[in-house]
This record gives structure tokens, C-alpha cells and sequence, in this order.
């Protein structure tokens, strides 16, 4: 017999544990049962043209960034490229779905989201080619550092929209994580902390169906990863994340409501990771060809040109006009990413207090002497 | 400058008052862990904070202490001064990854664009009877991770100077509070507080000439005593206060040992891998021809702290200083 | 407009994202709207009298217990104590629902539930006389050492139970923490843990309302902390934490699931904490004494009492029995605790490892001539 | 027995042989970790182990290592042994409280009731273009921890044997495991593994009696390098591969340094508060008379790990471990 099914249950005396109180009803909490779509639905004929076109235009390029950094790690150009292929309706609708003053919080997968930002390919590309660790300015783009320690840029994006919140500005922090990251303790602490201040906050878990090789089934057994948002007691959504509308839309009106000092929500977009984990990775080793198939079949891409050709919203012209867009930043990035990046060894030392310590100055002497040596030598 | 009355204050009124001050002054200053608001912190250090600049800007936040210095990261991002409470030495480890993958990174990570001005407050070390996970003393973790600076107080007044520097450091700050000088007392005026000391300089305890006892924190105490004892004996002992453990001040250091060619590091943390290593060595790379004998360690045992009963045998007494300098080979020596 | 009140929402065209499946129903794995109880409710009626009259004795024994100990404080013959006073129901509870075979992972509070379960409690209480950090051997008791990081024994619950369970053993484990643990990234982790390997364990949450000076409200937004069991797939449950019958029946409950390989469950029990955190704290600082007396209305031992009373199982002489009993436990453990324990300094280098270090034999060597030397000096 | 063909073998399949031989030999150990099973490991070191053994026994965990840790415990106070791994060093530091708090000292804690017979395999060090976070040195912070082991080979043979001791040690073992030294190869026969390794014993890789090169991981094959190159200028150096900083093998270390009245520590981890500085305090403190100079340190700067289009400007090559032996005050000696 369990708890709910006990006759009694219904029949308790007026004398609950008199701290208790029945808190947030649960129920608005809880995602849909099934991932929400527009492209597709009925729900379509609703969404802006204008947006479609944008969300499309953004979509072939981004497709086009991927396969340009993917090639540019077989040149030796990247030490490592972590492809968004596939996912590129999340990068694209998180990208245009914020406001210029409010902040992007990118895992080491999302920097097509900071390019669709505004940010130069070349700077969010930075960390990946290795010469440095971050290629931009946070504060001037509101992009934090793409982050690679799994989840632990999620406390920061909810310290980042508290503190925006504190002093008055009307400022939303997008924060970005898959779904291997949700096992980890800081999205944990992460959304409660964020549930606890009614930080305006919005977590968009991009489950892409592995973290590197586990898939989902051995990372959690939740009904979805957006049900854990009841737990923290804040809104769960469940979306299409190859849906760039559904993306877009849902996104939308987490950020709305944030803004309006709703608090938190909880978004996880169903995708997948078309390519490998990183281009040093064998996704042969852990899943097979039919599977991939199957989520080609349902390209982000090839769903929103479906809905705008029906639509009559575009046609070859505007898809050739898209391509050759997406073609021209491709040929500019590969042309700038082919110079060799400017480098001073002596930044070493430059960043890692505001003053150099003594020691540092001795180290700093110790490696331009070096440096003059092999210069010298030469 | 009216001369306000002098009165004894504990180290820990100390600390509430650097606080104090430095919320009152800069507004970007927010005080957030465990129980520091309404209880005002276990060992009172934030009493009071809570009530005189409201709750926003003095934090109970949730029991996380990865959570608490990660939202602190992403407040010091939006350019607010985190100063954050861990409760005790022990359960600062849970936030381990954030303070060494970001705290300490971040400012290099972004070649100066995102400084990370917090100071993390982590009361440490033994003496006081806790139970385990409550004296450890964890700064060998600290010193060994680049892009923090390391300070801990041995005086009420240091304790008042240096948590000011600390919170305006522009830099992250792990700010060791000695559990056992908590309730120590000096006669101090708290209306004209001591002066910010800036952080990174050692300072000269007890001048003596037959050798230096280089330590900091809760051994500084232990440490003048040792000296006391020693002139008994003929040993006039120099005290340094580290009161930096980085940046490190080789200069005050190295003079020192230079001056008396003898020298012991004393503190309570595991000698093995512990600070001791880093200062001896290097006191003997840069002093080598003026040691008499080597530079002596007298430390915790490397073992887990021990529980009450037992801690005093741990624990570095005058007794330990004594017998080390005994064996600074006097009779070899000039 | 929300996500759930879109019109086409239930106009897919039938292409949804290939991989993704419908998975658990979340239905049953939410907890009640409020907190099951037994006692003064209908539940009562198929209660086991001789359960109810076996929790009486122990809840009895483990009040007279808690009162003791603090005693024992001020005495200073404990270093600490942390009482579990007016939380005994959960205590007592926990430990007679388990199985001798079973695992008790108890935290810093919850000496009384391994008392309960037939420590010797001079035994339960070496961590906090401050003679050595565990004092007794956890394999033969079957309980974990008590855990002071908040949280870090859940974990070690999951994977001892796991381990079992691949062993072909039929050990259940439980774990106890509290309501403020639950904000830790360990809590998320091994609750994860515990879903995706269906590991035989039970969590149960003491809901005492804080976490030293922390309410619950500042710990968390969810509608109950039993709410973030669906995040993990995981069944959540509510109880009266002061009703022990309750408590019992839905602990027996949960461990028979996890006995039968259904896997593992997360019990909030709301009860309160009616001492202060330990006897250093003062809790005046941050709650009025109108609250405690509300609970102190709902104590443990009253509810019972009544229970028994009202339906003849109880009275003068068996409440006589009972207190006669406890009195004689305290008796006992007052003595024996004002004992001085006898102590080896040695000790502290004989486990730190299986085989001393030659580092650690010249330090023991060191404290040896020391003590010799005293021992001379006296 | 017969002898197999000797054919080249790579420092990573040795680790996965010495892991196979464990598990095939004690049903009680088990492999877990992030992408361990099917996978067999971002860098294949437990390539086919969930094939051969089941999943059960190579077990793809949820990406948590707290957790992965955590339920090691778990598992080992219910008598197994667990092989955790840590994905990438940084990666490590979620686990750091189960691993202080717990892993290194629940032995102690239940008076050797409850073993931890844990190894925690951690990839480390740098010199392989890894980007942020996937090239740090930590081994400062096991080695501060009392109740670890702390372990590193350096050969192909090493790495086998030294991690079959770690596998069968009843104490847990933080086995580090040089990153760059995984395709190192060494002729090695897969069907005759080379000899278990006592933990705790340096070896001696290169007799010479100028001075010693004490070093330990990637660092050896610099120091080996540099002994061939000091030849040419006519210092005979020794070199000692530590194998194991905790327990450190003083013996070893300090006659080889008696011998050569010279030393040099040399370590890729930060200099300030890294391995060098206790084990130049140590040498110093037990061969101060026999010492012609100071220890000196050659180590990687104090700073975090650099990106890696500069990271060779950061790891002690050839050059700079010659220039510190050049430093050994020669002119003064005997
Ligand atoms: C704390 C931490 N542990 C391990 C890793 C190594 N790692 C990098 S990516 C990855 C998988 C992440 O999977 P997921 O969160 O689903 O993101 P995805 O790669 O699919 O975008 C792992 C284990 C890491 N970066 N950080
Ligand atoms: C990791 C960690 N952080 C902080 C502490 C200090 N501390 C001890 S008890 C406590 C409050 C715990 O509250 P709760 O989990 O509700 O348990 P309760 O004390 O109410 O039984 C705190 C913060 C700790 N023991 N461990
Ligand atoms: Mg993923
Ligand atoms: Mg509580």
C-alpha cells in the first residue's frame, strides 16, 4: 500500500506540524509532457516572418561556422573545435532572444552564440586556437568567459543577475549548460540559489543526448531534465531544441519573466550533437550511423526552410542570398584565422595579479633574459 | 582627530569592525555565507552587519559553499566586493574548484578584463576543542594556487588592517582567521581603528640576534613566548610575523636570517607539504652562506587534526620552538 | 501567454525529435500536498500496537537521552552536543525500520538513531566527548561513522548500497541529513547517483526547519524539499516527521521498494528542532519562543502518548515503565561518562595509514621522547 | 614460463594492463569514472575493460565527480576497491572534500575499522597544447593531505608496476598520471608485465656524481636529457625519479645528494608553494653538511597554467634545468 493510495489519508485531524504550510503549488511548475514546437504546428502561424527570416539567415551561418572551425582544427589552425552542428537553433535562438544589456553565460560549445552576439569569430575562437584563454572583453560584449569546468559558470551567472537586481538595472543573465552538467553539484546549487533570490536568471540545458560518450539514459533518470526544476521551485520547460521558433519563443518568455522579477526558469531543449564530441573524438565508439540519420532528418535547419517555403517566405533567391552570406564571414575567418596570432610571452606575467608580486618580477626577468638568449642565438 | 576612549577589543570585534567600515564606505562591499546575517555569524564576527546595512547587503545564504563563492564570482563580475564567509577551515573545500578554475583565474583569464575582488574569510586552525573538520589548517592549498593572496592576522590590529586591505584589494584574498585569537583582546580604540596595512609585508615581532623564528597567525603568539623563554637561556630570538603568505615578503625575511644566520619556521598546518617547505627553501636559496645550520621546521604532525582530547600533542608548543633551536647547532656555529 | 495555454500545442504534426521519448510519468513520484500522518488520523486504526508501544519506550529513552547529553555539556564531559530533541520520532524511526543487515548513515544529530539501533551510546557520543572521531567499528554496527560535512555521507550511502547490490546482498542503506544539507552539491549528486544505478537506499530528510540560524524559507523555494525527488526519477514523500508511526510506516515503505530492486526514495519528514543548534548556540538570536512553543504542542511523545492512551494501550504504570527505564539509560551513561576516557596519544600516528610511514615513525618517535620526558617531569 | 614477444608497448597500455590484470585477478576491483566503459577513457587508458569485465565493473558514471568519488567510498567501506578516474587534473577539484575529508581520512578516523583501498587515477601536467584546465599540475595539494598515498611513474614498466601496488594498496592512492608521457613507449612484453612496485621508492635513473637532478613524472625525461647534455660540459649528473612524493623515500633522496653535495629539485608544478619546496627544505635539513649550495628549484612559474601556444615558455626544459645547475656555486665547491 503506498502513502497515496492509504484510506486515511484524507481524514487528518487538525493538527498538522504547525511550521508546515502548504507552500508553491507544483503543478505550473512542471514542464509538458512532450517538447513544445511551432515549425510544424499550429502554433506557426503565429510566429513573426521577420524573426523566421532572421532565425534562418542566423542558422546558415552558424551551420556554416562549424563546418569552417571544424576544418580549420584539421589545418592545425584550432587545437580543438567542440562543433555545435546540429544544435544550432539553441546557439541561434539564445543569441537573439536576449537584449544588448543583459549577459551570456557560454559553456566551451557555445561560442556560436557569442558569434549570433555580435562577437568577432575570430576573439570567441580564441580560447580554442590557444593563445589565449579568452579572446575578448566580458564587460564590453556581456559575455562571460566560455566556460569549460562543467556548470560552474551557472553560480555566476546567478551571482551576475542577483548583483543586476540589487542595484536596479534591468538586466536577465542567460545561462548555458548540457545535459552532462546537470549531474554536477554547481547546477544544483546553482538553481537554488538562483530559485532562493528570484535571481532573473534563465538555464538553458542544451541535452544533446551525451556528454561526450554517456548517453542520457546513464547521466539521469528524471522524467526529463526539465522536471528538476520543481525541486528548486522554479518553472521547468521542455522545447524542441532543433526548433529554432519553439526555441526562441520559450526563451523569450522565460527572459520576460525574469525580468519582471518572476525568477528563474528552467529550459531544456531536446537536441543532438551531429558531430563528435570534439574533433579528437570517435563518436563511432559509443553510437551508431542510424541514430545520427534520424536527427538529420530533423536538421534545425530543414525544418525552419520547410515552414518558410511553405510559407512562401522563401525562396531560392533568399536561400542563395543566405548561403552566400554565411560563405563571405566563412572566407574572412579563414583568412584571418590563417595569420599566426601575435604573442608576447611576457603576458605570462602581466594578468595574474593587479600588481606584480616580487616573485613574479624575478620570473618575469628570468624568461625575458631568455627570451633575449634566444634571440640572440638566432 | 578626536582621541576616542581606549578600550579592549577581541580580534573578532576587530574583524566586524573592518567589515563595518568598509560596507559603510563603498557600497559595493556585500558580506553573504553561512549564518552571517541574523545569527551574525557563529563566532559574532558579523554581528550586527545584517541590521545596520540590511540583508542585502549582509547574506544568509543557502548551506552551498561552492554556490556561495560561484554566485560571489558572478557578483565581482558585475562589479561588486564579495566578502565571503566560510564557516569553518574544512568546509571551505566544497568550494574548492571555484576558487582555484575561477577565483584565482579569472583576472589572467581575461588579461585584467574581470578582476575578482572577493575575499574569502576562512576561520582556521586548532586550539579551540572542536570536533573533526574544525581546526584544519588548510593554507598549503592556497599558497599553491597562483592568482590568490594569502593573509592572516596575529594581532588585533593587523586583524582590523589587513581584512580593510583585503576587501579593497582588487585581487582575491583568502583571509585566514585564527579560531584561537578570536576572543584575544588588545587595548584599541574603535573609533580610530588601526591603520590598513598593505598586504604582502612581514613585520618584525621581537628583534633579536641568535636566530629568527619566521610564523604567522595563531603561532605568533606561541612564538613570543618561545622567545621569552629563550632569553632565559641565553637565546635572543627575532619574531617574524608573516602575516602575508603571498604575496611573500623574502625582504623583511631574508633580513632577518641574514642578520641572526639562524632560522625555524613555525606552524600549526602538516609539515610535510606544508608552508614550512616553501619558506625554508627559500630562505636557504636566497641566505645560504649565512646559515649557521639549516633552517628547522616545527609544525603539526602529518596526520589528520586529532580530536580534542588529543590536540594538544599536535599542536606546536614552546617546547617544540625550544628543542628546534636548540638543535640550530650552536656549537658549530660562530 | 504560456507554454502550456498555446493553442497548438496539441496540433503536432507528428516529427518530433527522434530520440526523444516520452520516459517516466512524473505522477507518482510527487509527494502528497501535505504531510502524511497516522497518528489522530483513521491511519491509526491499522497501526500495529505493539510497533506503536515499542516506539513509545524509544522515544521515551531517546528524549530522557537527549536531555542527558546536554547535561553532560555543561558538565564538560561532551565537547558539543547537538541535540535531536523533539525530533526523536525521526530517530527512533529510522532506526527500527531497518533491517540488522541494513546501513544507518547517520549525520553529527543523529547519535540517537544508532543508540536506538543498540550502540552502546558511549560509543555514539566518543566524536563528541573529543576522544577519538569515531567511536566504534562501523562494519560491526553497520553504521557509517556520523558525518559532519553536511551532506558527504549521501554519497558513501549510495555507494555502499550499490555495492551490496552488485554483491547479490539484500542490504538497504539509509541515509539521514538535513533540511539545510540539502542545498549541497553532494545531496544532488548522490541522489542522482542512487536513480540512475537504482541503488537500494533511502533518503530521509530531517525538516527541522533550519539550518543553525537558517530558516527553511532561505534555504529553498521548492513547494517541499520531497518535491526535488522527480528531478532524479526518484519517488518523493511527505511526512509528519513527529508522528512516528507515520514516520516508520513510510520508511518500512521505502526500504521494501528498494529491498525489491525498485530503487531508491526521498522522505522529508517535517518536524523542528526544539533545542538550539548545539549547546554553544543561542538561538534566541533568530526565532521567538511562540514558534517552539507551537511545536512543543505537537511533541513526539505526546502525539503518541495520546494515540496510546486514548485506545488503552497505555497507561500510568506503562508511562511509569517507560520513564523508569529511560532513567536507568541515563543513570548508566552519566556514570560511565564521567569516567575520564583513557587515552594513548600514540595513537594519533597508528592509523593513518595500513603501514606507518618512515616520516610518521620519526614523529612518533619524537612525541614518544616527549612524553617520556614529561612523564620524567612530574 | 614462456617468453613472450617483446614488442613495443605505450605508458597508457600499460596503466589499462595493470588495471586488466587487477580486475582479472581480485573480483573486487572496480574501474569507474566519466566515459570509462564504452568509451575506454579520452585518452583509451581502459580501453576494452567494460567489454571484458562487464559495465559493472567498468562503470560509465554520471558526470559528477563528487559523486564518482563519493560512491567510491561507498563502495569501499562495503569491501570493494575501487579504480576511480578523474577525467582531466582540474577536473579533479569538485572531489576535493570526499578526498580530504574522507578518502584520506577515514582510516583514521575508525581506528583502520574502514580502509579506503582506493587509487584515484588523475591525468596531469602539461606539454600536450591542452587548452585551460586540462593541463595542471595539483600533486601540491595531495601531498598536503595527510592519509593519501601520492604516486607517479615515469617508464612504461613504472606505470604498470606502480599502479598495480596503487590497486593493491589498502590506503588510497592518488596515482598521477603524466599526460604527455601516455605514448611514451618502452620495448615491454604484454605477456610478462614488468614487477609490481613497492610504493614509496625512489629510484635512481641515471648514477652521476657532480650533482642530483631529484624530479619525479614528465619531469624525468627533461632531466635525463639534461644529464646527457651536462656530460658534454663535464657535470656528471645523478638523476632520482621520486616515483612517490607521499611517502617519500628520504633514504634514497639523501645519499644520493650526500654523495653529490649537490641538488637541483625539478618539477613542472608551480615553484611557490609547490613539490620543490619541501623536498628542498628536507634534503636541506637532513644533508645541510654535505651540501656545497642550496637546493635549488627548477619549476614551472608561479602563475596559472598559460594557454598552449605559450606553454613552453612555462614547462622546465633542458635549458633551464642546465642554467640552474650552472647556478651550484661551482667556483666555491669542493
Ligand atoms: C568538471 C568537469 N568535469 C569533466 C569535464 C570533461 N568534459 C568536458 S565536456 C564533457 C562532457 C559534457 O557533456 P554535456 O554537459 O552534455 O555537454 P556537451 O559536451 O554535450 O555540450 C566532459 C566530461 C569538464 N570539462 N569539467
Ligand atoms: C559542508 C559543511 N558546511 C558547513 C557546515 C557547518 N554546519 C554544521 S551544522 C550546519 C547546519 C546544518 O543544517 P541542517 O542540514 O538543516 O541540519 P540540522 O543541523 O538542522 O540537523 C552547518 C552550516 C558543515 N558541517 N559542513
Ligand atoms: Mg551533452
Ligand atoms: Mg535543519
Amino acid at each position: 500500500m503506498t502513502v497515496q493510495e492509504l484510506p486515511g489519508a484524507a481524514a487528518y485531524r487538525p493538527t498538522p506540524p504547525p511550521a508546515w504550510k502548504p507552500r508553491t503549488d507544483p503543478a505550473p511548475l512542471l514542464p509538458d509532457p512532450e517538447p513544445y514546437r511551432v515549425l510544424g504546428t499550429d502554433a506557426a502561424a503565429g510566429a513573426d516572418p521577420e524573426l523566421l527570416l532572421r532565425l534562418y539567415a542566423a542558422l546558415v551561418r552558424g551551420r556554416r561556422y562549424n563546418v569552417q572551425a571544424t576544418a580549420l582544427t584539421k589545418q592545425g589552425r584550432l587545437a580543438v573545435y567542440p562543433s555545435s552542428t546540429g544544435q544550432e537553433a539553441c546557439e541561434v535562438a539564445a543569441a537573439l532572444a536576449l537584449e544588448d544589456r543583459d549577459w551570456l553565460f557560454p559553456s566551451y560549445r557555445d561560442t556560436l552564440a557569442a558569434v549570433v552576439r555580435g562577437l568577432d569569430p575570430v576573439q570567441a575562437l580564441t580560447l580554442l586556437r590557444g593563445d589565449w584563454h579568452t579572446g575578448y572583453d566580458p564587460r564590453e560584449h556581456r559575455i562571460a568567459p566560455l566556460c569549460t569546468p562543467l556548470a560552474t559558470q551557472l553560480p555566476h551567472a546567478v551571482g551576475l543577475a542577483h548583483a543586476a537586481r540589487l542595484k536596479g538595472d534591468d538586466v536577465v543573465a542567460l545561462a548555458m549548460v548540457g545535459d552532462g552538467g546537470t549531474s554536477e553539484g554547481d547546477f544544483h546549487e546553482a538553481l537554488n540559489f538562483a530559485a532562493v533570490w528570484r535571481a532573473p536568471v534563465v538555464f538553458l540545458v542544451q541535452n544533446n543526448g551525451f556528454a561526450i560518450s554517456v548517453p542520457l539514459a546513464k547521466q539521469t533518470a528524471a522524467p526529463s531534465l526539465a522536471h528538476k526544476a520543481v525541486g528548486y521551485g522554479m518553472p521547468g520547460r521542455l522545447v524542441d531544441g532543433n526548433d529554432a521558433a519553439a526555441v526562441h519563443e520559450v526563451l523569450g518568455e522565460a527572459l520576460a519573466r525574469a525580468r519582471r522579477g518572476g525568477g528563474p526558469t528552467l529550459i531544456e531543449a531536446v537536441t543532438y550533437r551531429i558531430d563528435a564530441h570534439t574533433n579528437a573524438d570517435d563518436a563511432t565508439r559509443y553510437r551508431g550511423e542510424v541514430e545520427v540519420e534520424a536527427w538529420r532528418a530533423h536538421d534545425p535547419i530543414r525544418l525552419l526552410e520547410r515552414e518558410l517555403t511553405e510559407r512562401g517566405l522563401l525562396d531560392d533567391d533568399g536561400k542563395r542570398a543566405a548561403a552566400d552570406a554565411a560563405e563571405t564571414m566563412a572566407a574572412d575567418l579563414r583568412e584571418r584565422m590563417n595569420a599566426d596570432p601575435v604573442l608576447d610571452p611576457m603576458d605570462l606575467f602581466t594578468h595574474v595579479y593587479a600588481e606584480q608580486t616580487s616573485q613574479l618580477r624575478e620570473q618575469a626577468a628570468q624568461l625575458r633574459a631568455e627570451l633575449a638568449a634566444e634571440g640572440e642565438a638566432r | 582627530m578626536t582621541t576616542a576612549a581606549v578600550k579592549p577589543a577581541s580580534m573578532a570585534q576587530a574583524l566586524q569592525r573592518a567589515m563595518r567600515d568598509a560596507m559603510a564606505e563603498d557600497p559595493t562591499v556585500h558580506v553573504m555565507g553561512e549564518d552571517v546575517g541574523t545569527l551574525g555569524g557563529v563566532f559574532r564576527v558579523t554581528d550586527g552587519l545584517a541590521k545596520e546595512f540590511g540583508e542585502d547587503r549582509c547574506t544568509d545564504t543557502p548551506l552551498a559553499e561552492a554556490g556561495i563563492l560561484g554566485t560571489a564570482v558572478g557578483m565581482a563580475m558585475y562589479g561588486l566586493r564579495p566578502v565571503v564567509e566560510m564557516q569553518f577551515d574544512a568546509f571551505a573545500y566544497p568550494a574548492f574548484e571555484q576558487l582555484i578554475s575561477h577565483v584565482a583565474r579569472m583576472r589572467n583569464r581575461t588579461r585584467g578584463g574581470m578582476p575578482m575582488p572577493i575575499t574569502v574569510r576562512v576561520p582556521y586552525g586548532g586550539g579551540i576543542g572542536g570536533v573533526e573538520h574544525h581546526s584544519d589548517s588548510s593554507e598549503a592549498y592556497y599558497m599553491a594556487t597562483p592568482g590568490l593572496h594569502v593573509v592572516t592576522p596575529s594581532t588585533v590590529d593587523d586583524a582590523y588592517g589587513l581584512l580593510r586591505a583585503a576587501i579593497a584589494s582588487d585581487d582575491p584574498v583568502v583571509f585566514l582567521e585564527p579560531k584561537r585569537l578570536y576572543w584575544s583582546k588588545a587595548t584599541w580604540s574603535p573609533d580610530a581603528p588601526s591603520a590598513v596595512e598593505p598586504i604582502g609585508r612581514a613585520v618584525v615581532r621581537r628583534p633579536g640576534r641568535s636566530a629568527t623564528l619566521i610564523t604567522y597567525g595563531p603561532s605568533v603568539p606561541v612564538c613570543m613566548e618561545a622567545a621569552e623563554a629563550a632569553a632565559s637561556e641565553g637565546w635572543d630570538l627575532e619574531v617574524v610575523d608573516l602575516r602575508s603568505l603571498v604575496p611573500f615578503d623574502d625582504e623583511t625575511v631574508c633580513a632577518s636570517v641574514r642578520r641572526t644566520g639562524r632560522a625555524v619556521v613555525v606552524h600549526e598546518a602538516t609539515g610535510f607539504g606544508g608552508p614550512g617547505g616553501e619558506i625554508a627553501a627559500r630562505v636557504t636559496e636566497r641566505c645560504f652562506h649565512h646559515l649557521e645550520a639549516p633552517v628547522l621546521r616545527v609544525a603539526g604532525f602529518d596526520i589528520p587534526y586529532p580530536p580534542p582530547m588529543l590536540e594538544r600533542h599536535h599542536l606546536p608548543g614552546v617546547d617544540r620552538v625550544l628543542d628546534a633551536v636548540a638543535r640550530l647547532q650552536w656549537e658549530a656555529g660562530s
